[in-house]
Parts: structure tokens; sequence; C-alpha cells
């Protein structure tokens, strides 16, 4: 078992959560020590695991999953602990493991209770990096809430504003979304086998079953792709999103917007679409309306927010929103476009987080009409907040643009009129995100200095340069190298999309 | 008569053994001696839990048939030896406290006969010692509800809870005697189940049929049979709380799933089928919407433990080998986690009195590991992993879902929407005690060593319970041994 | 005229709603339980006249009522000692006053 | 030809924005300066290496049997969306863009030696070098792009780019939203363009310009007659990426940002906003130019959007106070005059002219040469700000004596655009204007009369400016020339502006790279000088010397004149549309939908949740007699509903 390379993506956080047990409780050097070895060798780990990945597909090793791993767990309902990484799961940890790293330099003077910090931090990681690596339905599922629910004391405890009102709301509506999402995947296992067969958890086994009764399987669509959708911040089950983000500490936003919010976009495809063909065909039109919304929706709503978050929170909802309308368009270069936005908005969304929780931590308020002409008194902060931008509304050379694209390309596959007139709504958005972007730019970093007192105000110390310039290099890697990535995705893709031509 | 036949029952024997060792210890000892009463019958009732365990069970039944001691009874009488054993230890500091101490005595032999009693229903395959087991069970537990004299909310409680208690046996009683009317002329389990048979519809088994569920749902506080719930909770003594919410609970749901579906189980779809349907949505609803009030920890706890009845009881919706074996785990599960909840709820009432979860806040500051402790407790109990709470959930959600009914499908979704609610309230605990700005109100205080292992027992078995899936397949295994569950119809 | 096991059990039906009345209806403590052993004795008269009447061959009926009449006076002991228990703490036996704890 | 040259030419400015975007903090001015200089001068060097050998080398790879060949030097994948559709970053030789990276690396190089005496008291020094080298790289990489995606990209970047130098002095409020403004317009024209290449290669499967112009039929056959509202998807496409063009090359109704643009340093607006990033919308129709020619209705199209901008945009600069702004809208109409120009042209013969390729090649020719002399014209006008420290013409007034190179060089440049024999506009607007008389007399009537416009109000401004009336206050501050770094780039540009007429243009471009023997149309040449020369003779009637005249066509005229100064109030059409209808009518009446609809939905479980708990307490009344009531009616419920449900 523990030969498996994958394994060690949750033992380490486990690991680490050990060590931080052994922590002083404000033994600030101990704990740091703790997280910066631990999230370094997640971070190794998941470079080498992508390295090693590539080249195994390239000396054509063609398997669906490759590092496949399978331990009986529990024996009566035939779950396995089971997992395997296909290319996407593969970007997936490496986008986890990126901002783990980058999220703790961000949360590098956490206070109060720094160990209990790091130990839910911890936790979250585990959750989130058992889910990439799970390919047995039930493991996934306990993967997905061991990332929700540290939520609540993360956002509860080190948030800021209304933080106990919207730990609740966040928790309590994600766990809504997984209360459908248990009873989707429940049906998807009762009807995993045909007549007679040995029932299952494990997706690949289900979906080369692909026994779901035809008539179950709408149903269980629904159920699966609204639970994930959640966590997607579809409309309407957004509004968890902006309160949520807004009073969550830096690293936890960044990990949740980051991540988290992935999460949802990748469930969606790996159990609804893909264990769910026929359904997805028939209702993907219902999601198409609600992604699409959700896409023009965040971002007009981002186009009035005054506070800085809420601003990322509502333009986290329309650039998830893309991820979940891309994936409904059941065609390889959507869903490749999906995934890439997914990489493209963890790393930039995270990138915004941190650096609003570091202007937040310096101003003392997010209010963008308090202040102004920052790039005079912060520069590196302020160029960092317009790559972040750039990134954003889809300049060239930067992720977003990469992304968006591809899901624009896809998309436009569709001929009917239904599909492209949601598109060129879709496409619209990304002049809405231009306008908003530089709202913020503009009041925020340029113009004249709003308060005299940010005046005094410093410059990013090093930790928080060496967090933001991980991000910004990975940006920028994705936005100028983008077609390794997006051959490993499509590669990815083809079981799934053979799975939904042959349903059709 | 053949008295070898007594020896089938060792498990009974074995605890009345204790209780009577416990009674001498407690009558002839002098009064130095008795500081050693609570150790000795701690000691003695780990051995004979650690007995019941090793010595084999004669898994044919005996007296006729009465009686029964198959491999699943004795798991489900480990189980409950499990929550009494942590049930005797959070008490041992209370029951030295001033007002108790001269009578810790008859709260040992009270646990214990309860206790036997409870055997008796696991085991009982005759509605004769079902009564007799029942009541043994539940009588002597009015005594322990009284047992806080001086404080007049233990009598309330225990006047609220006789009385309800009556009268949900003389329901019970005359549900029986439908039964009994429409059996063919016998008491035994087995006789009555093969006179039922599927064609048979009358009002008069209806109501039989919804008196028995009255009856026993009384145990189980199944809504609308629950209110007395809340008020005895808030008023015993925090053990005797802990007790009667996770061990009488525990061995009446057993009880519960071998009446309806061995006794009833021919006329599943017909009749109990929608009645338990109707009662497990209002159990979970309504329990959870009175729990989501309260401020007192132990009323809090009380309507939180309502809701958790209805869960224990799709175990029996599903009615399956599945089924009672998720429902075993989920009891064990609750165990542990509710008892850890209360070991620190009476830890504080017993150091400072206060039990308002408004007086909580803050508790990180001074007690950060009984926090800690209480934060898991309160998770597993919502459901959230990787504690056990989250595996005896979805196990008992797969259980019920195995016959892929669209009604069994919504009852889930039902409950899992309500877990969201039961999600809030225990989220209520955990802000008060993390979240919350105010300055602590509880001083910092230590545990002793009887608490200290109570507690490492409920976090260990929280943590370990889920992860580990030996225990549950052990369940699997010998409920699968044990019952050849009859078609249902 | 054919004494018949309606003649029986109506009466006993009558005697549990009774029982059930007067329970709720009554303030005084002792005189619930008084209701309570109306309604447990009910019970204990359907199975004797059930044994009786329809299965007349055995005995498990009346053994039964035996067995239940036992427990009901065990039931009525522990509720008059908890009864004298409230009437030394507040002085009455109105059920209407053990109401402090509620909702 | 090797690859080592053209990949130098993109990664060198690419390099120069890095080091000194990253390293600049910790450079001085002068070593930024110098590195900037140096680099964009060793491009340049490069670039006309590039071009000279695609042109003279008569190499069998760019010329076969005298007709130029478009060349991939190189074509690399970058992003593959499907097997097929797969986007390429290359390097594209052909006639235009090697033209192009003479006028770019040109022009940059004047303005990067210009900036280094303009900038030098400016702060921020490093980074305007760091954001003109960004500039440079992505316009370069436009004009070569082998492909339309590869051109969206650069495209944007180009637009970043702008936006970053007009923002440049990012205190000043009027700059950042002028930057704003620009971006977002120029963003919302890219929209179309988008749209445009999505239609278009969903049909070609390719986004090759080579492989789309090659064969235009193709691409026509390829859409299969699909129409969509009435028109057929090819004239959307077509029309669709022309809007991109027509954002970026300010055309109505799409030029709103140009003017405001002028908040930038002006050297930033000679190079971005006169000659290199304004035309390439131009650049993009002579691109896709034989597909154009197959939808007539785009071409039509074009031909009427740049006429009604080159007039409307002449009329405005007329009157405008700012010079840089009747510059900015001078650019507008002359890259309006390019865009009819390519619109009369065709890649067929049409029956009654012997060379219907002539408006490309014209339009080509009036770019190059316009890039020149608009460039010179804004450099000047650079000088100008520099010695007078206000953009606003009354502030100037008889500076011919106080800054002879400036004067000088700006009448040249004057008239140059104002077309007088023998300044290179004359020869280029010349030739456009016999394609426009060729393809139908109206366009030509009416682009002479906007010749005329432009020679009025640009020596209406070189008077103002130059002649008129000294201003008090130089009295308190003597105007004097420019320091040599900005002299020189200004003698240089008029003195190619003087010659740069006589190049033989129609050799070197042409649509389809066969070359083509220029010569005058005189009737047509007559016509347009004579027009010239009257307006010039008007402007040097009323604005020579201060007089009452201008007052009084004022006052002849007041409603036309208040509506051509405030620009015919495009800004407050906007302004009303995106402030008063999409920001305050949707953005906020979304924004108060998410919080009080939406959100209160999601808040409203939790309060009924709330409410029915309260409400429910009741059952818990505290009388045990109300409990086993609810007790047996309970257990008889049950046994009642199941027996209603089962019957």
């Amino acid at each position: 078992m523990f030969g498996n390379i994958l394994i060690w993506f949750v033992i380490i956080p486990i690991l680490m959560m050990a060590g931080l047990g052994l922590c002083r409780n404000n033994g600030m050097g101990a704990i740091r020590a703790v997280m910066v070895v631990g999230s370094t060798a997640l971070l190794a780990l998941a470079i080498w695991l992508c390295v090693d990945f590539l080249g195994l597909r390239a000396a054509g090793i063609d398997d669906e999953m490759l590092y496949r791993g399978s331990w009986m767990w529990y024996a009566p309902l035939n779950i396995h602990l089971a997992v395997g990484v296909d290319g996407i799961s593969v970007l997936m940890l490496l986008l986890s493991a990126i901002i783990v790293f980058a999220g703790t330099f961000a949360s590098w003077k956490i206070n109060p209770l720094p160990k209990n910090f790091f130990l839910w931090f911890a936790l979250l990681s585990t959750g989130v990096f058992g889910f990439f690596i799970s390919i047995d339905m039930f493991t996934m599922f306990m993967f997905y809430e061991v990332a929700l629910i540290p939520m609540y004391l993360l956002i509860g405890v080190w948030g800021t504003g209304r933080k106990e009102y919207s730990a609740m709301k966040l928790t309590l509506m994600l766990m809504g979304g997984s209360a459908f999402l248990m009873l989707g995947l429940l049906g998807i296992y009762w009807h995993s086998a045909p007549e007679g067969g040995e029932l299952t958890w494990n997706i690949l086994e289900i979906a080369h079953n692909n026994a779901v009764d035809p008539t179950w399987q709408n149903l269980l669509f629904c159920f699966t792709f609204v639970g994930f959708g959640v966590l997607g911040a579809m409309f309407p089950f957004h509004t968890w999103s902006p309160d949520g983000h807004a009073c969550a500490p830096t690293a936890v936003s960044m990990l949740h917007a980051g991540v988290l919010m992935k999460l949802g976009g990748y469930g969606c495809f790996r159990i609804a679409i893909y264990l769910l063909p026929q359904a997805a065909n028939e209702l993907a039109w219902i999601f198409i309306i609600l992604t699409g919304i959700s896409v023009v929706y965040g971002a007009f709503s981002a186009c009035v927010q005054t506070d800085l978050k809420y601003i990322n929170a509502y333009s986290s909802v329309s650039h998830c929103g893309m991820v979940l309308f891309a994936l409904l368009m059941l065609n390889t270069t959507a869903m490749t476009g999906a995934i890439l936005q997914m990489l493209s908005h963890g790393l930039m969304t995270a990138l915004f987080f941190a650096l609003i929780g570091m202007i937040y931590g310096r101003t003392h308020t997010r209010d963008i009409r308090q202040m102004g002409g920052l790039m005079q008194i912060m520069p590196y902060l302020g160029v960092c907040y317009m790559i972040a931008g750039f990134a954003s509304l889809g300049l060239p050379g930067l992720s977003g643009f990469v992304a968006e694209m591809t899901i624009f390309f896809g998309a436009w596959e569709d001929v009917d009129f239904f599909h492209r007139a949601f598109v060129v709504a879709a496409t619209c958005s990304i002049v809405i995100t231009a306008v908003y972007i530089l709202r913020v730019v503009g009041k925020l970093l340029l113009g004249p200095v709003y308060d005299q007192h940010h005046l005094q105000l410093t410059d990013a110390t090093w930790f928080e340069r060496f967090s933001t310039v991980t991000l910004i290099i990975c940006i920028a890697g994705i936005g100028c190298f983008p077609n390794w990535i997006n051959e490993t995705i499509q590669h990815s893709f083809l079981p799934i999309v053979k799975a939904l031509q042959t349903a059709i | 008569m053949d008295y070898s036949q007594f020896g089938a029952m060792m498990p009974e024997l074995i605890i009345l053994g204790i209780f009577l060792l416990v009674f001498l210890f407690d009558t002839f000892t002098p009064d130095n001696g008795k500081k050693f009463l609570t150790p000795f019958t701690t000691v003695l009732f780990l051995l004979g839990t650690v007995a019941i365990w090793i010595v084999p069970g004669c898994s044919e039944s005996v007296f006729g048939g009465m009686y029964v001691d198959s491999p699943a009874c004795k798991a489900m009488k480990c189980i409950l030896n499990v929550g009494v054993f942590i049930c005797m230890l959070e008490a041992a500091k209370w029951v030295e406290t001033d007002m108790v101490i001269i009578r810790k005595g008859e709260f040992y032999e009270l646990l214990l006969v309860t206790l036997f009693g409870m055997y008796l229903m696991i085991s009982a395959r005759h509605f004769l010692l079902f009564i007799i087991g029942l009541e043994s069970a539940s009588l002597p537990i009015a005594a322990l509800v009284a047992f806080n004299k001086h404080k007049y909310e233990s009598h309330e409680a225990a006047i609220k809870y006789i009385l309800t208690a009556v009268f949900s046996s003389a329901i019970l009683l005359m549900g029986l005697s439908f039964v009994y009317a429409l059996s063919g002329g016998s008491l035994y389990f087995s006789d009555i189940a093969a006179s039922f048979n599927g064609g048979m519809m009358s009002t008069m088994l209806l109501v039989a049929l919804a008196f028995v569920l009255a009856g026993i749902g009384f145990k189980l506080s199944l809504v609308p049979f629950h209110l007395w719930t809340g008020d005895v909770y808030q008023g015993a003594p925090t053990a005797v709380t802990a007790y009667l919410s996770v061990v009488s609970k525990g061995a009446a749901a057993f009880a519960f799933f071998v009446i309806f579906v061995q006794v009833f189980g021919q006329v599943y779809s017909q009749a109990w089928e929608w009645m338990l349907y109707a009662v497990i949505i209002a159990t979970i609803t309504v329990g959870n919407l009175f729990a989501m009030r309260q401020k007192n920890m132990k009323r809090f706890m009380a309507f939180s433990s309502v809701s958790q009845a209805g869960y224990i009881m799709l175990g029996v919706m599903a009615a399956d080998t599945l089924g009672l074996a998720s429902m075993m785990f989920y009891i064990l599960v609750y165990v542990v986690s509710n008892l850890g909840a209360f070991a620190i709820i009476s830890m504080i009432e017993d150091r400072t009195g206060l039990v308002s979860m408004d007086d909580y806040k803050g508790l990180h500051k001074t007690n950060p590991y009984i926090a800690v402790a209480m934060t898991l407790a309160m998770f597993s109990l919502a459901g959230i992993p990787p504690f056990a709470g989250f595996f005896s959930k979805i196990l008992i959600f797969t259980s019920v879902t195995g016959s892929n009914s669209m009604a069994l499908y919504m009852l889930v979704l039902i409950a899992l929407i309500n877990t969201i609610i039961s999600l809030y309230y225990y989220l209520l605990v955990v802000k008060a005690m993390w979240i919350s700005a105010d300055e602590p109100k509880i001083q910092s205080f230590g545990t002793g060593a009887c608490e200290k292992v109570a507690l490492t027992l409920c976090v260990g078995g929280i943590l370990l319970l889920g992860l580990v899936s030996c225990v549950y397949q052990w369940l699997v295994n010998v409920v699968g041994e044990t019952f050849i569950l009859p078609g249902l119809n | 005229m054919d004494l018949n096991l309606l003649w029986y059990l109506v009466p006993s039906v009558v005697m549990f709603a009774c029982g059930v009345y007067g329970f709720v209806t009554r303030k005084n403590m002792i005189a619930i339980l008084i209701s309570l052993e109306l309604m447990l004795n009910s019970a204990d008269l359907n199975f004797a006249i059930f044994n009786r009447f329809l299965f007349p061959g055995s005995m498990e009926g009346m053994v039964f009522t035996l067995f239940a009449i036992a427990i009901a006076a065990a039931e009525t002991a522990i509720a008059i000692a908890i009864i004298i228990n409230i009437y030394r703490a507040v002085g009455s036996t109105n059920v209407l006053e053990s109401n402090k704890m509620k909702h | 030809m090797g690859i080592t040259l053209p990949i130098l030419i993109l990664c060198l400015p690419l390099f120069m924005f890095l080091l000194l975007g990253i390293g600049g903090v910790k450079m001085s001015r002068k070593v930024a300066g110098i590195l900037g200089i140096l680099g964009m001068g060793t491009t340049m060097t490069l670039a006309y290496i590039v071009a000279f050998t695609y042109f003279f080398s008569g190499n069998p790879e760019f010329i076969i049997d005298g007709v130029r060949q478009q060349y991939q030097v190189f074509d690399v994948t970058w992003l593959a969306f499907t097997p097929k559709l797969v986007v390429n970053l290359g390097f594209l030789l052909d006639p235009i863009s090697a033209m192009m990276l003479v006028v770019i690396t040109t022009i940059s190089f004047m303005v990067h030696l210009y900036s280094w005496g303009y900038m030098e008291h400016e702060g921020g020094f490093q980074r305007y070098y760091a954001f003109l080298s960004l500039f440079s790289f992505s316009m370069l990489g436009l004009v070569v792009a082998t492909n339309i995606f590869q051109m969206y990209i650069f495209w944007e970047l180009v637009g970043v780019s702008s936006f970053l130098l007009i923002g440049f002095f990012y205190r000043l409020p009027s700059a950042v939203s002028a930057s704003k403004k620009a971006f977002i317009v120029t963003r919302f024209a890219d929209l179309g363009f988008l749209l445009g290449i999505l239609t278009l290669s969903y049909f070609t499967d390719t986004f090759n310009f080579v492989s789309m112009t090659s064969n235009p039929m193709n691409v026509l056959a390829e859409t299969g007659g699909a129409t969509f509202m009435g028109c057929s998807v090819l004239t959307w496409a077509m029309v669709l990426i022309f809007t991109g063009g027509m954002g970026k090359s300010a055309m109505l109704p799409l030029h709103i940002w140009l003017p405001d643009a002028m908040e930038g340093p002006t050297p930033v607006s000679a190079l971005i906003h006169a000659a290199t990033m304004v035309v390439a919308g131009v650049y993009l129709v002579a691109r896709m130019f034989p597909v154009y020619c197959v939808v007539e209705a785009s071409m039509t199209f074009i031909c009427c959007v740049g006429a009604i901008t080159a007039f409307y945009a002449a009329v405005v600069a007329c009157t405008q106070v700012d010079i840089k702004r009747v510059l900015a809208f001078s650019t507008i109409s002359q890259i309006a005059f390019m865009m009819v120009s390519l619109g009369v042209a065709r890649d067929y013969m049409i029956p009654g002219e012997h060379y219907s390729g002539l408006g490309y090649m014209a339009g080509m020719f009036h770019l190059f040469t316009h890039a020149m002399f608009k460039a010179l014209l804004f450099l000047g006008a650079g000088a100008l700000i520099h010695a007078v420290h206000s953009n606003d013409y009354t502030k100037m007034g008889g500076l011919r004596k106080y800054m002879p190179i400036t004067h000088w060089t700006f009448l040249i440049g004057c008239l140059a655009i104002a077309g007088i024999y023998p300044f290179s506009g004359f020869f280029s607007k010349d030739e456009m204007l016999a394609a426009m008389f060729a393809r139908h007399w109206f366009w030509g009537a009416w682009m002479t009369m906007v010749a005329g416009l432009t020679a009025f109000y640009m020596f209406r401004l070189y008077y103002l400016i130059f002649w008129w009336e000294e201003n008090p206050e130089y009295e308190h501050h003597k105007p004097h020339d420019a320091p040599w770094q900005m002299s020189l780039p200004l003698i240089i540009l008029a003195a190619v502006s003087c010659v740069s007429g006589f190049i033989p243009f129609g050799e070197l471009v042409t649509w389809n790279g066969a070359p083509y023997h220029i010569h005058i149309e005189a009737p047509v040449a007559a016509t347009s000088l004579t027009v010239a020369v009257l307006a010039i003779l008007l402007a040097t009637v009323m604005y020579r010397k201060k007089n009452p005249l201008p007052e009084k066509f004022r006052n002849a005229l007041p409603g036309l004149w208040t509506a051509a100064y405030h620009r015919f109030y495009w800004d407050e059409i906007y302004l009303f549309i995106t402030h008063n209808i999409i920001f305050n009518g949707i953005c906020k009446a979304i924004a108060w939908f998410d919080r009080h609809v939406i959100d209160a939905t999601m808040d409203g479980f939790a309060k009924v949740t709330q409410k029915v708990s309260y409400s429910i307490r009741g059952m818990q009344s505290g009388n045990v007699q109300a409990y086993v009531l609810w007790y047996f009616f309970g257990a008889l419920a049950l046994a009642i509903i199941t027996l209603i449900c089962i019957i």
C-alpha cells in the first residue's frame, strides 16, 4: 500500500498534522518548519508525479488511469480505497500542491492559534488530495466532506467581518449540496452493475459496466450535478461564495477558491457526466442555462461590488460557472478548456486572494472606496495585482486566455442556436470581466493616494513575495506553454467523450 | 425442566452475578470500605464484559424457543456493555459527591438491573420474556432519574418518566393483546411470524402494530412518543441521562428490529413500512427542529438523540442483514460519540454547575483538550468524515436504499437534508467553544483518571471506528451467521 | 343470550378509553395512577378473553396476564414512591404543578 | 532564410521588456534608457536586414517569376484545440509584413530615442522603456502572424501595452480613465473579432492566413451556404472580424477611445496611436483581403464605415483646441482613408478598370507614408508641449521664431498630410483617390472633400501654433527647441516624409505580390492638389494673423460648431449607455437581485426552519398529560393513516 505514490498525497498531510500535534501551541518556528517541509514535500511529490506521468504516457502506456491501487475497505459494500490518476487528476494534484505551498507562505504570520489553524489547514489539504487521487466514489465523497468541514472553523475562528454567519452559511449550503450528492452516489452504487453482477463504487468499473438504468440516470444526474454544482458556485446556489470568501482568512480563501471549488467541477465530469452519460446528453441543456447565467450574472454582479473580496468572489462565480458551462458542452475541446479554466482560475484567484489579504493586512480595509493610488505605495503588490487582473480578463500569455479560448472554440462546435446563443453570452463575459477588473485596478492601485495614512505602509515582505511569485510563474507558465497540459487533458477526456458518444 | 438450559443464558447470568456481588459488597462492607465500591464495580464489570465476549454463545434457542443467545445478540450486548462501562467511568466522580455517595451502591445496582432487562429484551423470542425484559429495563430507570433527591428537576423528570412509561406499557400490552388475538394462540415470535401471511390485513392488525410501535417507540423516543425525552434528560442526573440516551436506546432499537422484521416481516409492505416511514421522518425532523433552539446542553442532547433515533430506525426500514449490521454499527458509533459529549457535559456540570451552551463560550482558551474532544464528538454526531459518525450514517443510508425503491430514496433524501439542520446545531456548540469572543466562564480544570479513560475511549472510538472497517465487517458477519431473515412482503 | 367475544371486548376497550381519559383529565397524580391501572387491566382482560374465546386449548394468555399484573404492581409501587417524593418536595400532587421544564 | 533573425526580432524586445520590467527597479535611468535604445536599434537593424532580404535578394523563396511569395519562416504548434484546429505561432514574411517590420521598428526606434529626452524628468522611466519594448514585441508579433489566432493573441497584447502606456501617468485620474476606456472599447471590439474567428474557423478548420487567402473561394464553399438572419455566415464572420479592426483603428462608432488616449506621453501617441497600433485594423483587412473580396457586402461595409469616419473625424478636427486631439482626429480620418481605399480594391478584374487592386497598394502606401509623417507631427507636438507645458494651442502662437527646427519639420509634416507635391502624402493619397474614382465617382468625390478638410485643419493647426499671436507668457518662460535626442528623430522623419513618396511602392507591395507600376493620374492629381491648395489658402487667410474671422465663422454656424467641438456627443451617448443603463440599470439590478432575492431565499430557508422550530415548541408543553395525549393520538393516527393509505 505504501508503495503507491498516490497514497503519499494523503499520508504527508496526515504526517503534517501529527507533526503539528507535537508542536507547542505558539511555537511558531516549529509550526512553520513542519508546514514548509510538508508543503514542499507535497509540491515536490506532485511535480515528480507529473513528470513521471508524462514520461509513462510518452512511453505509450495508454491506460485510462495510472498508478492504480485498490485496497478493500468495507467488504460487505465492496468499498475500496481505490486510487488512480489520469492527466486531469495529476494536474489537479499539482495545482493543489502549488496552492497549499503558496497558502502556507501567505499565512506565515497567522494569529491567533497558529497550531490549530495549520491543523485544520492540513486536514483540508488531506481532503483535497484524497479527493483527486480517489477513483472510488465512497472514498471520493469522504475526502470531499473532509475538505469541506474545516472551512467552518477556519472561517469562523480566523476570519473577519460577519464570519460566524458566513461560515455557517457556507458550511450548510455546501453540506446541502453534498446531501444531494450522497443520494446520487447511492443511486449510482445500487445500479452500478447489471442484474446479478457485483455492485461497485469504483468509477472505472461503473463506467465500464454502464449499467445505470436510463430512467434512473436523469434523476441521479440531477442529484450529482447539483451536488457538485453547489461547490462549483452554480447559479442559484452560489451565494455562499461571496460571503464565505469575504470573511475567510487569506490562505483559506486561496485554498477554497483555488482548489476546493475545483472539486465541484472535477466531480461533475468524473461522476455526473462520465457515469451517467445518457442523462448528460439529455439534461445538459438545463444546466447550460444555469451555468450560462452564472457566467454573465457573476460578472455583472462583480461590477458594482465595493469590497475587494466580494468582487473576486463574484468573479469566481463567473469563472467557475464557465468551468461547468464548458463541461456541459460535452466535447473534448470544451471540456479540456474547462480543466484549463480550473487550473487557471485556481492559480489566479489564489493569487488574488493572497494579494487582497496582504493589502488588507496593511490598510485594514477592503473597501475600494477607501483606498487609492496604492501602486505608488506598494508597487510590488500593485504589479502582482495587475498581473492577476490581466490573467483574469484573459490576457494572452497568462493562463486565463488559454482556458477561455479553448472553451469558446470547443463550445462553438455545438451548432444549434441554443448552444451558440449561450456561447455568445458567455463570450460577452470577457468584456464585463475587463470592466470590473479595470474598475478595481483603477480605483485601488492607480490615481492619487486616497488616504494619506497609507503612505506609511510598506511593500511586500519576503514570504509574501515568495508566495505570489510562485503563483505568477505558474500562471505565466500555463499561459505561455499550454500545449503539453492541453494534450494531457485531451487524452484523459477520451474515455469520457467516448462514453458520451455511445450514449446518444 | 432442564436447568442446564440456564447455562445458555451466560451473559445474563454474568450480569446477574456481578449484580449480586456488587449488592453484597455494598451491603456488607463497612463504611470505610465503600470507597472501593466504584473500582470494584467497574473492574468487575469490565471482566464481565470480557467474559461475555469470550464465552462462546450457544446459538440454539432454549426454553422452548423463548430465549436465544445468537452471535448477533451477543454482539449487541457487548456494544451495550461498552456503553455501560463508559457510563460507569463517567459517573465515577459524580457518585462520590456528597448527596449521592451514600446511595452509590444503589446506582450501580440499578444500572446493572436495567442492563439485565435489556439483555432479556435482546434475547427474548417470546413476548412474555420480552415484556419482562422491557419493564425491568425501564422501571429502575425511573428510580435512577429521581436520583438527585435534592433537586426538584430530578423529581419532575421522574414523575414524567414513570407516568409515560406506564402509559406506554399499557399501550404496548394492549397492542400485544391484539397481536395475540391475531396469532395462532401463541406468543412465540416464530409462531406469530408463521401465522401471519401476506394476505391478512385488518384494522385490528394495524392498531396492534401501531400500538406495539408506540410501546417500543417510547423507549427509543420516536416522535410523537418522545415528549418525555427533553424533560427527563434535562432533569435526570447527567450520568443517568447519558445512560438513558445511548444504552437504553440501543437495546430497544435491536428489539424493535427483531420484533418488526422477524415477527411482522410478513406484513412489512402492507402495514408497518409506511408507519415507520412516517415516524422516521417525523422523528428526525421534529427532533432537529427542537434541538436547534435549545440552550441547555442536556436538553439539547435530548432532542439531538431523538433525531438520532430516527436515523437508527432507518436500519429497520432496510430490514435486511445489512440493515441490522448498519444499525448496530450506528448504535456503537452513537454510543461513543454521545457518551463523549456527555462525558464533557457532566464534567463541566460537576465542576461548575453550568449546563448552558452560552457557558461554553471560549472553552478552547481554558480547556483546549476538552474543547477538541467535544468538537470531535459533535462532528461525529453530525456525520462529518473522517470521524466515525460519517461512516455509520452512510452505511445505514446505503443499506436503506438497497431495495432501489424510490420511496426509500426520498426517505434518505429527507434524512440527508435533516443532517444539514443537525449540522447547524452541532456547529452551534463548536461555535460557542471556538469562535465566540466572549471571556470564558469556565475556568481551567483537571480531569480525573476515570474521566480521562472514558474520554480516551470515546475519542478513540470516534477516530477509529470508521476508519477501521473490521468492526463493521464483524457485525455483518455475526448478523449474517445469525439471522436468516424472512423474505419481506 | 350468547356471551361471545364482543361482550367482553367492548367493556375492555371502554375501560381502556376511560383510563386514557382519566389520565388526561385528572389533576391528582394518584388519580392518574388509578387511570393507568384501568388501562393495564383492560389489556390484561383482553389477554384473558382472547385466550378464553379464541384459543381455549392453551393457557398462554392467562399466564401472560398474571405476569402483567405483577409488573403493573411494580410500576405502581415505583410511581407511588416518586409521587411521595414530589409531595415532599413541593407539597402537592397536582400534576399541573410539575411542568417547570418545557419547550 | 534561417530562423535566427526572425526569432531575434521577436525575442529581443520581449527580453528587453522582461529585463527592464523586472530588473528596471535596480537600474539607473541612464542604463535603462541606453539598454532600451540599443535593444530597439538592434531590432531595427535586424528588421531592416530581413525586410531588405525579402524585397531585394531575389531569392526564390521570396520571389518567383517577379511575383512576391508569402513565406512562413517558421510556424510551431502552440495550442491544439482539436487535431485539426491548431494554433501556431509563426513568422510570415510577405510584402505587407516586411513593410510593417520596417515601419514599426523605425518609428519605435525614433520614439525610443526621442523619449530619452522627452521623458527625462518623469518618474518611472525604466517602466516606460519596458512598456515600449512590450509594445514593440506585441506589434511585431501581430504583423508577422501566420494565422488569425496568433494575430488575435498579439492583438490583445498590443491592447494591453496601449493600456499600460496610456495610463503611464497613473497618478492622474484622467490618464487612468482614458486607459480604461481605451482598453474596454477595444476589448468590446475584440469580442466581435473573436466571434468572427470562431465562426470562420468553424468552417475552415484552420486559422492559417496562407491557406485561407490562397483559395478564398474554398472558404466560401466550406461554409456550405449557411446563413444567419438573412446574411451568409461568411459575411457575418468577416464583418465581425472587421469589428475588431474598427475598434483598434478607431472607426466610428468605436473611435471614442483614441482622442482620450492622448493622455499618454506624447511619444507613445506617436508610436501607438498614430503610426502602428491604430493601423492594425487596416492591416487586418489587408491580411484577409482575398477573403473579404469574396464577400462583396463586407467590402461595402468597410467603405461606408471608412467614408463616414473620415468625414466625421475631419470635421471634428477643425474645432478641437488640444493639439494632440486634432492630430488624433486627423489620424482617425487618415486611417479611414486607408479603409476606404482597401474597400474599393478587388482581387479580381472589374470591367472598365485597368487594375482593381490599386486601392490595396495605395492603402498600404498611405499606411507607410502616414506612419512617417504622423509620427513626425506627433513628435513635433511633443516638442511643443515639452516647451510650452500645455497641450492647448491657445497657450501657443508665434512659436516659429523660438523653435525653428520644430517649426520646419512640423511644416513638412503638414504639407505631407495635406498632399502637396513632392511630399510623401501626395503620392499615396493620389493613388488612393485614383482607386476610389475608378470604383465609383462618389467615393472619389467624397474623399477628395475629406482631403480638402485635412489640408484645412492641419494648416489651421500649423498657423495657430506657429503664427497667430505670441503668448505673453513667453516672457517668463522662453520656449526653445528640444535637445538633440528629440530633434534628431524629427529631422530624420521629416527627411523620410520628403522622399518616401518616390519609393516605387507598387513594385514592392501589391495584393498578390505581382509588381504594379505606379503612374500619377493627372486629372485626379490636379483635382486633389487644387482642393488642397485652396484649403491651405483658406486656412492662411483665417489663421495666419490674429483676426476676428474664425470668430465670425463660429458665430455663423453655432450649432454645428458646438456639436463638432463636442465631437457630436458620442462620448455622452456612451457614458449614458455604460453608466446609466449598464452600470446602474443592469449591474446594480443584478447585484440587488442577488442580495435580496437569491441570497434572501437561501437565508429564508434558515429563517423558515427557525420559525417552524419556534412555532412547534408548544408541543413540548411540560405537562405530562398533554404528552400522553400526543402519544395516544399519535399511535391511533398512525393506524388510521395507514389504514386510509392502504385502502
